[in-house]
């Protein structure tokens, strides 16, 4: 019976699904043009673009500006367990590319210009992944907690466990 | 990838054996227990009793009797502190005051307090002190609200008769959906007169709450401040200006209210109860969104299951999972800083006591030498506002925890209307600083 | 929430480039501003004026003339709040006291300032207005505590030749290490003092502070209360018996001492002054390492360098960088909670107000009808006593945030002895709830 309650993908979810493919389109038609105007494609380049693809933590602090994270992280009680993408990336091939590309392009014209908020601060939308990549490992634990309702931002486990990615 | 679990799988929902069917007429917990042993067993070791600095409770022995069959109470506040028999002198409150203890004891406590013996009380007691739930459903005839009003007029006795248990999960949850959900009609019309004074209109918490405001709202169901309206006795919670000390205040002069009028000095005088609600929503903890049973009923680990703890209690008992997820200091250093804050209120509170108690000994004087002393009005105005202000904090149980600052100011006005009403007792033409309201015999 | 001091470590090892070789007796800023132009930089705009709701500062045009060259002050407080002359009749701050501005000013505002004109001020003063190392260097011959006693005794305008600039790098920094130090021998002294009642000995603050509470000691040489002693006019922190507001009214009640003799009321007054670092002290921040640095003068990155942003300012300027390193919520909910603080503890200083100007004016009247009047002594000192607590939060710069609760409790004792000197005027036969002091004329 509670089963019958359950959302199998809640709207958030499906929402994201339609963005992130027109982000994608934007993404490429964005990263020629970076490349023409040597901007984004630069930063890119030299901040080895390709580590968003990749699970390496070390390829994430090649940006000094995200080295006081990779610090923390490392102080962090999920540094043996969980890699940045692990929190940071959709799980599943096709998002988790979608979501780097769109978060790659993203950070890299953010470096490039300099022109950020600090101290640096997770956009919702990226937030919302975190939230989801806990459960997908916690599952089991935070079967209860999602309560019968099971929208999935009723219960934020960041509001709690807000330092278990980071400790600073 | 270390950990390799099917993507969402969680969705699948909980692992749960159901043992019985449970529905929207289930009242006994010990049902509902068998599909949620977890819980259940929280909620039985409500009868626990472990004192801290300032809250918890401690278990005094005693002998039961026949009127009185309980084998332990709570500590008597009256005896720790004597100036509160001054302070309530005239009214029931002064013979029988004591810490409150876990909810397991909420209806004995109720029924046995020596406070029933010297007053005949309503059968509006009742609503916080038992599942009424099923009560109101079968007395209105599945209309809640009329079940209320009919258990509202009942004496006492006879409202006892139809309750059964303490607090019961049906009170709190949606048998099918376990949400949570709001029974008590009480908070419901409370919150809607207060949202309305925000220019909300037609506020219902149960359809507009969310899911971390219900984590407050359960509780906010019977830790307030509160009244019997009029002679239908109705339970009314006074938020219609604002939920603000003195916003209640200017409500229960508008309403020319009083509990008793006050055995000393003829004050018309007023009882603030257990705002915890009010005071909470004043402090930095609601502000940044932290609910009653984030502290109250933090998670708890059971095997591979996260449950919420529902032996609720002082997070004092439990500051790791009460208190640590959010900050990062030593349990020792969290404890010191929760003390620090109780202590500050306590020792202020004591001030605004003896200040309060002074000026009902001045009334009392004057008025044995000359009943017809042109300051008497005006101080017995100040003593009903500067007493109800100090209440707010004392009847508060979290002594000043739940919203610091706030506290001690409220105590520091306590102390100048106090002072006030001796100034005017010795000088008839001075004027305070706030305007006297009437309020009649 | 954790204190994120470690994490700023790495940016010890920004790289510098030696312009000028700078030592120990290189007093002005711009030498050491090119090896260091960044921290130059912002040093230099502390001349910027910008309001907050209760800080910052307003630039208030004003025609230079030959007495006071100054084309900008800031507002006057005096103006804004009469009551602050009741407060202090008699006393130099009654004829002019403005809202402090950034430190470039500091030497400009103190040498200037009306109350220089109305009494003559010790060169006692310079301490905290000036670069003043080199000074006592010079006139010790080395030894700075005998040239802050030699500056000490001097006129004010003798003292005021001996020094150039406003506070300077050399005040707070090692010139070689470039590492914090203290200079000031009064806080240096002071902090031996309060050590000392809590049983720690010869406490030398500049060998035996971490370098975190050296980021909060650096400020603390000069936001502080003192008093000057005696007639060496020694400058002195009056924290023998500790640093609550408390145990520096008892110190200074032991010593007997007053500031002046209130001009209404012949009252044996006190003034407080910015109570910064003690009020600090008491606050959830202080107790959580968090230093006056982390605050007002928050890490700013600057390429690919992190410098402390030298540009000492109230952090509301600021608030990304000052708060949202530790605070997750946006700027305008953070500002929100400050202003709510404030709000509090200023709508509380205003009650406070009230009753201390109701007492000075009762003393006032009741003494031109009879100056034998025996109330009068205890209602005087009661009024020393209300003053001091209000002044202490008064005077505490940042509205109560430093310290939110500890600020409203100040207020509420403030208001209790206030009213009850207004009893004690009614009613001589009226016992405080504080003993008596007398303190000579
Ligand atoms: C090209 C340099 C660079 C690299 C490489 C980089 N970042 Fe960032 N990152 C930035 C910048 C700049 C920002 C600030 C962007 C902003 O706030 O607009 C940022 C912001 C973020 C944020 C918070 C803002 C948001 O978009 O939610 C997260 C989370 C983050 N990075 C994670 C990562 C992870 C995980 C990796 C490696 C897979 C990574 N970063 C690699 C430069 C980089
Ligand atoms: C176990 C989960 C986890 C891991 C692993 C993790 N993070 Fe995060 N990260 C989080 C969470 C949760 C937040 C949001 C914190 C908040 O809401 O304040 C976050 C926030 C961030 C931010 C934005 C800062 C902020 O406070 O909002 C950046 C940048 C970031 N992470 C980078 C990284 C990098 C780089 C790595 C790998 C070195 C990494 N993260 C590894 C969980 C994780
Ligand atoms: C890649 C898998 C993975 C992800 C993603 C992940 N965790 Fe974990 N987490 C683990 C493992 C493995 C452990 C340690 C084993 C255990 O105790 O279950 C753990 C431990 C924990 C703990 C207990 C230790 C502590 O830090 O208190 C908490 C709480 C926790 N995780 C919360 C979270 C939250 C919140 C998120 C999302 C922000 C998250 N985890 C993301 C795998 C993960
Ligand atoms: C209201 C606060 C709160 C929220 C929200 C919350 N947690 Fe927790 N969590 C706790 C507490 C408290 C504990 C410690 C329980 C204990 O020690 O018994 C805990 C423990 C855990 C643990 C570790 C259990 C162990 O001891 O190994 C994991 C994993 C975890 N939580 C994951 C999550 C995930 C995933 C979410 C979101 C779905 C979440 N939590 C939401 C408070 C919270
Ligand atoms: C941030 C944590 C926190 C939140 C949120 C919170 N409380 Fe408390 N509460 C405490 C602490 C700490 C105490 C003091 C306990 C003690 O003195 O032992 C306390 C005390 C109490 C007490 C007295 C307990 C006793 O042991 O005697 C009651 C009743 C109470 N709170 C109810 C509530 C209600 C109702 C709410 C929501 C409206 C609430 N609390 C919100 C932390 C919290
Ligand atoms: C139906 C009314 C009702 C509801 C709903 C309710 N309480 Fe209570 N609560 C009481 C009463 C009555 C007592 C005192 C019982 C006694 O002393 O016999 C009490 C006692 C307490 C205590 C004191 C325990 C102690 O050891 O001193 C705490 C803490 C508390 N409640 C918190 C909560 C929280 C948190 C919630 C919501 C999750 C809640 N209550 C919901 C009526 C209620
Ligand atoms: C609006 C809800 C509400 C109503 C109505 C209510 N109570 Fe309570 N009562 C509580 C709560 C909450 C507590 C626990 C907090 C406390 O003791 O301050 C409590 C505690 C008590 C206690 C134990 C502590 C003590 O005071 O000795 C007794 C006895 C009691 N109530 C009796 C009564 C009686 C008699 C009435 C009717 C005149 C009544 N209650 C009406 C909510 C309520
Ligand atoms: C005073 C209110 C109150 C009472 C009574 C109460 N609960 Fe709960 N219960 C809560 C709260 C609050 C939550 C957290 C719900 C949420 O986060 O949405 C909860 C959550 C739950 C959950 C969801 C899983 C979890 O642990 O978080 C279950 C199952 C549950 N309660 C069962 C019961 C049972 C069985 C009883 C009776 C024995 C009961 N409750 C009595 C307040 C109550
Ligand atoms: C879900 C998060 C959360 C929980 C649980 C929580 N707090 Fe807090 N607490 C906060 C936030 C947020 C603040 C506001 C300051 C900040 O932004 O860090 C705060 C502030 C405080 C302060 C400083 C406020 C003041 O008035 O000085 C104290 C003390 C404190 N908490 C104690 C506790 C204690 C004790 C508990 C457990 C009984 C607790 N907290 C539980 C989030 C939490
Ligand atoms: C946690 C942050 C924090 C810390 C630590 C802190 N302050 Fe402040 N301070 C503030 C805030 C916020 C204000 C209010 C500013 C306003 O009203 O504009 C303030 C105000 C001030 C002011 C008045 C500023 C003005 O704009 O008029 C002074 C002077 C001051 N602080 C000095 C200190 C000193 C000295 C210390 C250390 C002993 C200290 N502060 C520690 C946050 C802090
Ligand atoms: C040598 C004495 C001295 C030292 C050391 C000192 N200050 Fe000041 N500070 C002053 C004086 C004097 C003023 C007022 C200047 C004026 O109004 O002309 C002032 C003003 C301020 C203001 C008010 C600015 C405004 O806009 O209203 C702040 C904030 C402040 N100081 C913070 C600090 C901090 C933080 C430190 C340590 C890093 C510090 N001060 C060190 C003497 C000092
Ligand atoms: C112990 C350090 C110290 C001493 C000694 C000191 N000051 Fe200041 N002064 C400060 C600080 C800090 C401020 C800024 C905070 C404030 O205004 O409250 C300040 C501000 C001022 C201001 C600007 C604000 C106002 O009051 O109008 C003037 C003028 C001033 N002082 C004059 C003097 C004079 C005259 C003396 C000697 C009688 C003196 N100071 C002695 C530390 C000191
Ligand atoms: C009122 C005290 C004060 C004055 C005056 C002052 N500083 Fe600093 N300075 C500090 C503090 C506090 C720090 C932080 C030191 C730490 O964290 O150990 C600092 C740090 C520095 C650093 C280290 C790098 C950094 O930015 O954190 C340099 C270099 C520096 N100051 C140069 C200067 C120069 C040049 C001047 C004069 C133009 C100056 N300072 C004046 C208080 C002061
Ligand atoms: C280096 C860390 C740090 C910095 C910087 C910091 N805070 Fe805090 N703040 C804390 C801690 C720790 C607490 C105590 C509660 C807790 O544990 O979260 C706290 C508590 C608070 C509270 C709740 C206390 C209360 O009395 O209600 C407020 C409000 C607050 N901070 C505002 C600010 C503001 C505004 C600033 C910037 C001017 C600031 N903080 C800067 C660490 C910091
Ligand atoms: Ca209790
Ligand atoms: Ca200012």
């Amino acid at each position: 019976m509670y089963k019958e309650t359950v959302e199998p993908e809640s709207g958030a979810v499906r929402t994201m699904r339609t963005t992130k493919l027109s982000i994608f389109v934007i993404f490429c038609a964005s990263f020629l043009v970076g490349i023409a105007s040597g901007l984004g494609g630069y930063t890119f380049y030299y901040a080895q673009g390709t580590s968003y693809l990749t699970d390496d933590p070390t390829a994430c602090a090649n940006c000094h500006i995200m080295q006081a994270f990779f610090d923390g992280w490392q102080k962090s009680t999920h540094h043996a367990v969980a890699v940045c993408n692990d929190c940071h990336a959709p799980s599943g091939v096709i998002s988790s590319f979608f979501n780097k590309a769109v978060n790659g392009y993203h950070h890299s014209k953010a470096f490039t210009t300099g022109d950020f908020h600090e101290p640096i601060r997770i956009t919702e939308d990226n937030r919302h992944i975190t939230e989801r990549q806990c459960r997908r490992c916690h599952q089991e634990i935070s079967g209860m907690l999602n309560g019968w309702r099971n929208d999935l931002e009723s219960v934020s486990c960041t509001r709690c466990h807000r330092s278990v990615g980071h400790l600073y | 990838m270390l950990v390799n679990i099917k993507e969402r799988k969680h969705e699948q929902g909980n692992p749960f054996f159901k043992v019985v069917e449970i529905h929207d007429d289930t009242q006994d917990p010990a049902v509902w227990g068998k599909n949620f042993p977890l819980q259940y067993d929280g909620y039985l070791r409500t009868t626990d009793m472990q004192r801290t600095r300032y809250g918890g409770s401690e278990a005094m022995p005693r002998t039961p009797s026949q009127v009185d069959p309980r084998s332990t109470v709570a500590q008597s506040k009256l005896e720790e502190d004597s100036r509160l028999k001054t302070m309530w002198a005239g009214y029931a409150f002064s013979v029988d005051f004591r810490e409150e203890r876990g909810h397991a004891y909420m209806l004995e406590d109720q029924t046995l307090t020596e406070r029933q013996r010297v007053v005949t009380q309503p059968g509006t007691c009742i609503h916080c002190h038992a599942s009424t739930y099923l009560a109101y459903k079968q007395l209105g005839d599945g209309d809640i609200t009329l079940g209320f009003e009919k258990l509202n007029q009942m004496p006492y006795s006879e409202a006892r008769k139809h309750v059964t248990h303490p607090v019961a999960c049906i009170d709190c949850h949606d048998p099918l959906s376990m949400s949570l959900r709001v029974t008590r009609p009480a908070f419901i019309e409370g919150m809607r007169a207060w949202k309305a004074s925000q220019g909300i209109v037609d506020y219902d918490v149960n359809q507009d709450a969310s899911r971390q405001e219900m984590r407050t709202y359960v509780c906010g169901q019977c830790h307030v401040e509160y009244y019997f309206q009029g002679s239908q006795k109705r339970l009314v919670y006074p938020w219609a200006d604002g939920i603000k000390v003195e916003d209640i205040m200017e409500y229960y002069d508008r309403q020319k209210f009083k509990d008793w009028t006050h055995k000393n000095s003829s004050a018309q005088t007023l009882k603030a109860q257990h705002p915890e609600f009010e005071m909470w929503n004043q402090g930095i903890h609601a502000r940044s969104g932290v609910a009653c049973a984030d502290c109250h009923m933090p998670y708890r680990r059971v095997g591979a299951q996260k449950i919420s703890e529902h032996h609720v209690k002082s997070p004092l008992l439990s500051i790791n999972r009460s208190c640590q997820t959010c900050h990062h200091f030593s349990e020792q250093e969290i404890k010191a800083r929760v003390e620090s804050i109780q202590t500050r209120t306590y020792n202020l509170r004591n001030l605004a006591m003896d200040a309060l108690v002074s000026l009902i000994t001045d009334i009392q004087t004057i008025q044995a030498v000359n009943p017809n002393h042109p300051g008497l009005p005006t101080a017995r105005y100040l003593q009903r506002r500067a007493q109800f202000y100090l209440d707010f904090v004392e009847a508060e149980n979290s002594t000043g925890f739940h919203a610091p600052s706030e506290a001690v100011r409220i105590l520091a006005e306590s102390i100048d209307y106090a002072r006030q009403g001796q100034i005017v007792l010795r000088d008839a033409s001075y004027t305070p600083n706030v305007s006297i309201v009437a309020i009649e015999q």
